[in-house]
């Protein structure tokens, strides 16, 4: 008990920080495929379909992550089923965002003005082809914002996975906080860590902001 | 039979939440040390097997157990008949001497002086059930996490007093030479038990049985000492 | 009220028959009946809110009727069993708003559709697209987006993408709403030239000069009904108080 | 496996959930209200023309959306109380969480902002309405509409998210749940319970925010589009 | 290439001195000069792309000009400290794409200017807007929103819209494009009424006929200038054969 920070405890943040990485790419990934998925189903025209995707997003939006991940790891056992650690956390990352993502860009789908669809249908176009050519090009525009929005936090959600055995950035700080008793240095720290992997995101999303926001709307009236 | 298993695979799964000083935490090279981790790896040594140190925090030590993730928990559990309908315990092979710390200066003797003092305790650790039940007395807890944000509520001044160890109490002093803490009121000491899960009685004898001889030869005490600064109840040593 | 019968319903390229469409309480099509026959232009005048769009929006199923029946090229229109895809690659439309797409340049909008949907090769798709773009007058805006251009630039890149498709029928909402005269007549020699390419074409217009030198007939819709129909002296020559109303006060 | 559930021994200290899920779903009503009007200033002035506020408010944004939650509050909480400024716990909790999703719906309400159409906005600048006036009539609403989903959604993970104000000792839903769940070492129990108060409280916010938007954007209302 | 003089710079009520404008390297309006007298009507014609909107929106300073003055009801419509509130009190437009307000009903846009830049009482603000709605024939639509109504329904809500501000100056962007002859000779009826009432107007128009009956003043636009002007008799014998020619394709 006791001491001060040294290499040993930095190396030891450092592979939390891995950890925190590598889980946040499989929630992105995983949950950024699955999310599409609920997208597309929540608009389908089959209506119980729709039904269904709508009752997995509000279910899965009115739980802790914390929680999805301690059902997912200790509840499956019980079941019959075995889960690794990377396994449990993948997949709770995985249900988690894709029902977040999965939302967000519904909306966004559903904001493209109703005139594009119909254009879009009336030139025959497929199903399919109206959603990748015509809707999809112009909501990405509209989801950038909100989609790095809930990346961001997501990183920062990895920390949960402690709860199954993960010793990620959060959790690392905690162990070597509670051995140091140094909490305000072991968590700016952590937050810096943190910082420097969600700005590059924050910034990379204001650049395709930019990029996509030809003849964007702006007031001009200089009059106060 | 789990007592078999472990004997056959040559290793032992143990639960200890690493974050809980000192029974569980990093030393400075980031290796797990503690009176918990000592005691696990005396067991391990006494019985020849390998350690695998199940990650946990305080919240899944009990679910690693139940759904087989973990062998043993050596996580300074304490014993109450609400935990033992869940999990089996061992007998005692330690016990946590808890107390009121409140500053050095303040004017503490007993219970009653505790009365509008704000007293931080580690949110559903056996401290924080006992005083939670003490109703006549209207303390005002503040629960915390875990240890570390407990200790520093003690030492940014967000808490009066803290019901913890004794050893913990005397760490609030060397983070903030101005506010010195020490001991002021005892709280009851309670026994601290392996958790094994429920039915399986041959583990459970056979720790038992450990726990009995490292008792008596003095190994456990030494543990103890090591950690906490003070000796076990001398009629557990006997 | 008078209704001229409808050139044979044999030959009928698009036939419309007793067709009802209620937005919430409002009755817009309140028993529509007309037919056009295969290379005919029928246009569709009167007055703001009298249901002109409604009625052109049902032929190609961008609403559904309430009762009745529409027969477009073969495809039944009113049947919910309808293959849509099938009667849109046979009938253009080209809507009052334009509708183009934002986010492509207006050669992109004009290839998009030959391209994915008949499969035309992308080269082919491209110098297919300035032909119509030069039929309309707009080649060199090809690599504009679209709110670079003027309103009657839009409106015509809008009719070109229509073109492009080749479709049997052609469905116009008020496309020369934003052209000036010179343009106007632009419109008019290509709505013509398909005209005699065999295309038919059905236009809803309030310019009453450009229903005279372009229809062969044209049906004056009052109050969701066909009011008055008959070949472009119904203009000259009205028959009904109502529609005698509508074009005296015309400039 | 041998898992029993019994949810007797939990379900018997019910006033305790319910206490607190009531402070958490006061911490999310707080920070909610507040956080819409950090979110609205917050917005026009990344909008502005002024560079200063435009500055402090993508440093604000910045600074919040990309560090943990629980370092803010910790910050606060014992930062403060160092400096020998104590504030309550829950004080702390409702401010922390507000600055927090302050930032966040500054971002989202910019967003709403740019959705509004440039002629829009030509047309109430035609009409001499002055700035404010266009933000408040022509800007506000149609944009707040557009995101109303996006805003809900973050709403809700701010009410699941304060759940780490039990690090500062705020009592709420989860920290009871993990002192019964301590106490009882009825974990499976616990988290299931903990699951359905929140999944319940979650589509109590739900309900409100659909009730509020029914109040707030009539169109929709009138013409039946749904939220 | 010729210019009428205005009709004396004093009176003028709009004034614009050699006005340059470019989009990038387009070249929009190129030294356009035009003056409008008070309670006169001037009508802008001209190709698609020759400039007229913008013309319309630099005097509503919509858009920053190159080079060149603007004058309008004494505000200097090119210098960067204009009070822009003041000048738009005076100044009513009329988009060509409406731009109502999607989530007001009709009512609702139209008290909105009045009620919050004049501070009308609401009450009265809503009868004036019943009258002014009255005006262009819509009375039946005052709680309807924009999108429920047909084009030519918006595009007349867009005009009552700016007249319950009670401009001294009004603008017209092709307002008459989503409208039948019937109802054009309405809006024609109120603009006459409006010009009787001592108010000035500019108004941009592809319609031939609307121009002949409405304007004192015809202004045709070519290549970003001011290509011919006169009275409305330049239109039966245009002086430059690029006129000529603008009117002898139209119908
Ligand atoms: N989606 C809708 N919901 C409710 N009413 C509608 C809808 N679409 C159109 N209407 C109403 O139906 C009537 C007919 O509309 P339609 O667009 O067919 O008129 P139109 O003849 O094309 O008029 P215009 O010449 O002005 O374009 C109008 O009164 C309009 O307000
Ligand atoms: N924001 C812009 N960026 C680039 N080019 C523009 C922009 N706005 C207009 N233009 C171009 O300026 C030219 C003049 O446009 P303007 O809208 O003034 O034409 P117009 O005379 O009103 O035509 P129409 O009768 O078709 O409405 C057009 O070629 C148009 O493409
Ligand atoms: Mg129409
Ligand atoms: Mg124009």
């Amino acid at each position: 008990m006791g001491g001060s920070l040294n290499a040993n405890h930095l190396s030891f943040l450092a592979h939390g920080a891995l950890w925190t990485v590598g889980l946040s790419l499989i929630a992105l990934i995983g949950g950024g495929l699955a999310g599409f998925v609920v997208a597309l189903a929540r608009i389908s025209p089959v209506r119980a379909v729709r039904i269904l995707a709508a009752g997995y997003v509000q279910l899965v939006q009115g739980t802790p992550l914390l929680v999805i991940m301690f059902l997912t790891f200790f509840g499956l056992p019980p079941l019959g089923i075995t889960v690794s650690p990377l396994a449990a956390a993948s997949v709770s990352l995985t249900i988690y965002v894709a029902a977040y993502l999965g939302e967000i860009w519904r909306g966004c789908i559903e904001s493209v003005p109703r005139q594009q669809w119909e254009a879009a249908e009336g030139l025959a176009l497929s199903r399919t082809q109206r959603m990748a050519k015509v809707i999809l090009p112009q909501a990405i525009r509209i989801a950038t914002p909100p989609t790095v929005g809930f990346m961001v936090q997501i990183i920062k959600n990895t920390s949960l996975a402690s709860v199954v055995g993960f010793v990620e950035l959060a959790r690392a700080g905690q162990i070597i906080n509670n051995a140091l008793f140094e909490p305000f240095l072991i968590y700016v720290i952590v937050a810096v860590v943190y910082f420097a992997l969600c700005y590059p995101i924050s910034r990379l999303s204001r650049v395709l902001e930019a990029q996509r926001g030809r003849g964007r709307a702006r007031l001009s009236v200089e009059t106060a | 039979d789990q007592y078999d298993d472990i004997m056959k695979a040559k290793k032992i799964r143990i639960s200890t939440d690493m974050a809980i000083p000192p029974s569980g935490m990093m030393d400075s090279s980031m290796k797990p040390t503690g009176s918990d981790v000592e005691t696990a790896q005396l067991l391990a040594k006494d019985w020849g097997l390998e350690i695998e140190w199940v990650q946990t925090t305080g919240a899944t030590r009990i679910p690693n157990l139940q759904t087989n993730k973990a062998d043993v928990v050596i996580s300074t559990l304490s014993v109450t008949p609400e935990r033992a309908k869940v999990i089996d315990f061992t007998k005692a092979y330690a016990s946590l001497q808890s107390v009121v710390g409140c500053l050095k200066s303040a004017q503490v003797k007993g219970w009653d002086d505790l009365k509008d003092k704000t007293i931080a305790v580690s949110r559903g650790t056996t401290q924080d059930t006992e005083l939670s039940a003490m109703k006549d007395r209207a303390l005002k807890l503040s629960r915390y996490d875990d240890d570390a944000t407990m200790v520093t509520a003690a030492v940014s001044g967000q808490a009066d007093c803290i019901a913890t160890s004794a050893t913990i109490v005397n760490q609030i002093g060397v983070k903030n030479p101005n506010r010195v803490f020490e001991p002021k009121v005892p709280i009851r000491n309670f026994d601290l038990a392996i958790g094994v899960r429920q039915g399986e009685p041959k583990l459970k004898e056979k720790l038992n049985e450990w726990i009995t001889a490292n008792l008596k030869n003095g190994k456990l005490n030494e543990i103890y000492k090591k950690f906490h600064g003070t000796e076990l109840p001398a009629e557990m040593r006997s | 009220m008078q209704q001229n019968a409808a050139s044979g319903a044999g030959s009928a390229v698009v036939s419309l028959r007793e067709v009802h469409k209620s937005f919430g309480p409002l009755k817009v099509l309140d028993g529509v009946t007309f037919d056009v026959a295969r290379g005919e232009v029928l246009t569709i005048i009167g007055r703001s809110g009298s249901g002109k769009s409604t009625a052109l929006r049902c032929i190609d199923r961008f609403e559904t009727i309430d009762a009745g029946q529409i027969e477009v090229c073969g495809h039944k229109v009113h049947d919910p069993g309808l293959d849509l895809r099938a009667l849109r690659q046979d009938v253009g439309i080209v809507f009052q708003s334009y509708n183009l797409f934002p986010h492509l340049t207006i050669e992109e909008n004009i290839v998009l559709a030959p391209s994915s949907v008949k499969r035309i090769p992308k080269a082919q798709a491209r110098k297919e697209a300035r032909a119509v773009l030069a039929q309309v007058g707009l080649e060199d805006k090809l690599h504009h987006y679209p709110e670079q251009l003027s309103g009657g630039q839009q409106q015509r890149a809008a009719i070109a993408r229509s073109l492009a498709m080749r479709p049997k029928v052609m469905l116009f909402d008020e496309v020369t709403s934003a052209l000036d005269p010179e343009l106007t007549g632009e419109v008019l020699k290509v709505i013509e030239a398909l005209a005699q390419d065999g295309m038919t074409m059905v236009m809803v217009t309030h310019e009453m000069g450009f229903a005279r030198s372009i229809a062969d007939r044209v049906v004056f819709m009052h109050r969701g009904k066909v009011h008055e129909s008959g070949t472009a002296t119904i203009l000259t020559a009205p028959t009904t108080p109502e529609l005698a109303q509508f074009i005296g006060t015309g400039l | 496996m041998r898992i029993n559930l019994d949810f007797g021994a939990i379900l018997e200290r019910w006033p305790a959930f319910l206490s607190g899920a009531i402070l958490t779903l006061e911490l999310a009503v707080i920070a909610t209200v507040f956080g819409t009007v950090i979110g609205v200033l917050g917005a026009i002035a990344r909008r502005s023309d002024n560079p200063v506020a435009t500055r402090v408010a993508a440093l604000y944004v910045e600074t919040i959306r990309n560090t943990p939650l629980l370092v803010q509050i910790f910050l606060v909480y014992f930062g403060l109380a160092s400096l020998g400024v104590k504030f309550p716990a829950f004080t702390v909790a409702a401010a922390a969480l507000t600055i927090n999703v302050g930032a966040y719906t500054t971002e989202i309400i910019r967003a709403g902002f740019d959705a509004v159409p440039k002629g829009q906005l030509e047309a109430a600048e035609g009409l001499a309405l002055s700035r404010w006036q266009i933000y408040w009539h022509v800007v506000m609403l149609p944009a707040i509409e557009k995101v109303y989903p996006a805003l809900t959604s973050q709403f809700v993970l701010l009410m699941l998210a304060s759940s780490v104000t039990s690090q500062i000792s705020a009592e709420e839903l989860t920290a009871v749940a993990n002192y019964i769940q301590s106490d009882t070492y009825r974990a499976f129990e616990t988290y299931i319970l903990v699951a359905i108060a929140y999944v319940v409280l979650s589509l109590v916010m739900r309900a409100g925010f659909w009730a509020l938007g029914l109040a707030l954007f009539p169109r929709r209302r009138r013409l039946g589009t749904p939220l």
